[in-house]
């Protein structure tokens, strides 16, 4: 079972070189703690910047450079400032290679709902709908199942949705999996987690073919 | 053409109860807190505002919502805000919620003479309810409006006599859409500088949509989410 | 009868304080010659420049730095460089508060035809298709009549028109004159020029009420 | 990052007969002339070229209007180019003239994933033919289609490795838009220098809309119109 660091270094391994990745709130920005060595890419906040940097050394937080969380950070050399319609336009012309972020509730076919729960939270979609009408490589980062005990990875979404059809790889703290026609395809275990923790866990349809390898992190 | 007016007061002239105002800024960064001061002590009711977000509960918009003074609000993400919450679950409080994306283009359609545009974001989704859809390249599109608004109240760097405008960082956001938008758009700066201080090639906000400028002060910006790292 | 210059000089008349102006090619650009000592107005260029000077001193010419009509001109201080999106939102968004530009016929509802000649000529519209259909004060600078002494004031246009009942007023060599409900209200005549005179030259419905004073320039 | 190509010849690889280029520029002003050199050398035909002017006999895209390497232009205005009018009065190029706003749109719609939307520019006009009109407001508009092009080729005052660009005076045009819009975008520039020279806040076009990029050589920088005035 993965902690939400190791999902979020599950996910870096997902990364190549010269891709330009929009994270989301909570695990997805911890992915930008794993980028391998040996590749370079470039975060891009939907609030307006391209080249996002690390959290500032305490005493040099900028009010006037945070990110889509509102949290302090630098700027790369070699990064943008931007407007947010320019931003959107990165995001809905596909010009970002990797959208990462969290859910509510994914479905099998790929719907997701991340953005409400009815009359009792109501927090807003923020980029979220943009980004997964667009992105053409969405990887949702969450938990298998609620605090409840309950699978995320449903037949159809209970919530209202964010986006129709559009996740294409799901990592959580038990499996990697693909949406595909059929279902979630099983791809990775995570370790100590065996097919049938994860068949348990999963209420959509889910397609286990062949041996499932344990990710190697 | 001079359009400096004296302070916040002076520039929030003509705003009356039951207009729509768009303010710029993304969570407390980039915001007019000149005009939304002087919008308090005016105590201007029933307002329309659209505004990424709706500021905490003590600062920004969440300083109008305290009083009562907004009606709706237009926004893409509004947590972070117990009193707002409480407004909308109670019903006192109509809350329009729109993908971030979406309102950036409304607002920038709206300074550009285009009244309305078709996007991918939010079909399959209740913010598709009622509204058009149509295919482009096999894929399903909804038709959305470009907004209107009689003040844009936005927040800039610095900005010269004539209303050019520059913006630093991620304090740009939303601010020079709004301020092509608004039928009547009021900028409040950190500094104002004379014509030709500000290089021509390198202005955010051509001063054309800005009608009414001046030099804040006292600000405050306040930090969200102070996130820092070890020096070592 | 007035030469180019005595309409450009008319038009300028017409210019108030604070405002922002688009000059189209020909006569119009001559408007900026004679703008009143004690008013200020900018200039916009569709190609990109707000505030836009006098052209420059020989060897000052910078090619980076042009007008719509590929003249090389100098920049104000407050002047501000855009690209060409944004200069038609300034546009169609109603920002500036008044075009002028040269026609080949108007009709008397308002109609204006000034980008191609069937056959014969094609240049393209440029800006003036947007520039019609959005300005909401639009002056036609023109000559009365064409080369072949025909009227360019018509009841109906006779070429593709470029934009239909949009312009407000026109300035020719004869006379200042409003589109109306019902056809061209003639407002002034050019010195030395008799209302039988332009009544002649009109094609289009021309209506005179009263005693027509002369231009004072 | 690194998206220097060593030249014009290396960045126009893979624009091939019959493909569809979007080109910066106002009349002569911001021309990217590198690559259009590079591609009247490697004699590409068909091409149907989106660009708000044809240049004129002897230079711009009137380089490759003298080779016949045009198939179809979509400009907003193409006068003062004999050889051109030769060609469109004689049927051998096909022409699309559109409103210079509309064109402008069209290209900055395509870099933003908005297919379509409305404009009142050419209602009423044989440019409206066939197109779908509706009012808003009491206005008619017409709907317009978001442009696609394989490649955009945009000439930029200074870039870096990463792509990103600023622009110099009105040569900036049509640039940054194309820049957006292409689905591999060329780069020439004055100059070329390492991340981090180019201030983040005053970029133009940030690097993510650019693949690939070059220092061009031999700018000749053609005035259409030298205008001047007396010195005294």
């Amino acid at each position: 079972m993965l902690d939400k660091n190791g999902i979020a270094k599950r996910i870096a391994q997902e990364l190549q070189d010269g891709w330009y990745v929009n994270l989301g709130i909570g695990i997805p920005t911890l992915v930008a703690n794993h980028i391998p060595k040996d590749i370079n890419v470039v975060f891009q906040s939907e609030n307006g910047i391209l080249g996002m940097g690390p959290f500032p050394y305490e005493g040099e937080e900028d009010p006037d450079l945070i990110n889509a969380g509102k949290q302090t950070i630098t700027a790369m050399p070699g990064s943008s400032i931007f407007d947010s319609a320019t931003s959107f336009a990165m995001i809905r012309g596909r010009h970002i290679q990797l959208t990462v972020l969290g859910a509510m509730e994914v479905a099998d076919n790929g719907d997701i709902a991340n953005w409400k729960i009815p009359g009792r939270m109501v927090k807003g979609m923020g980029g979220a709908m943009d980004l997964v009408a667009s992105a053409e490589n969405i990887i949702v980062a969450m938990m298998h199942t609620n605090k409840r005990g309950q699978s995320k990875l449903l037949r159809q979404c209970t919530l209202p949705l964010t986006g129709v059809s559009c996740v294409k790889k799901i990592v959580t703290n038990m499996a990697v999996l693909e949406v595909t026609d059929k279902g979630f395809k099983l791809l990775e275990r995570a370790p100590g987690v065996s097919v049938e923790d994860i068949q348990k866990a999963t209420e959509g349809r889910l397609i286990v073919e062949g041996e499932i390898p344990e990710m190697s992190l | 053409m001079n359009k400096v007016v004296a302070n916040a007061q002076a520039a929030i002239e003509g705003i009356k109860d039951g207009m729509t105002l768009m303010l710029g800024g993304f969570g407390l960064c980039g915001i007019p807190e000149n005009c939304i001061s002087a919008l308090v002590e005016a105590n201007i009711r029933d307002l329309t505002c659209i505004s990424n977000n709706a500021g905490v509960d003590d600062f920004g918009l969440g300083l109008l919502l305290q009083q009562k003074q907004i009606k709706k609000m237009i926004s893409s993400y509004v947590g972070e805000n117990d009193e707002f919450e409480r407004q909308m679950l109670s019903g006192e409080l109509e809350v329009d919620l729109i993908p971030q994306g979406t309102l950036a283009t409304r607002c920038q359609m709206a300074g550009a003479g285009i009244p309305a545009f078709f996007t991918p974001a939010g079909y399959g989704t209740e913010v598709a309810f009622g509204k058009e859809v149509r295919y482009f390249d096999g894929k399903p599109h909804i038709l959305e409006h470009a907004f209107e608004a009689e003040f844009a109240i936005v927040k800039a760097w610095k900005g010269d006599r004539f209303g050019n405008l520059i913006f630093k960082g991620t304090a740009r956001n939303f601010n020079p859409l709004m301020a092509m938008a608004g039928k009547i758009t009021i900028a409040e700066v950190e500094e104002l500088v004379e014509p030709g201080e500000l290089d021509a090639n390198f202005i955010h906000t051509p001063g054309v949509f800005v009608q009414r400028i001046f030099q804040g002060s006292n600000y405050e910006k306040r930090i969200e989410q102070r996130t820092v790292r070890p020096r070592n």
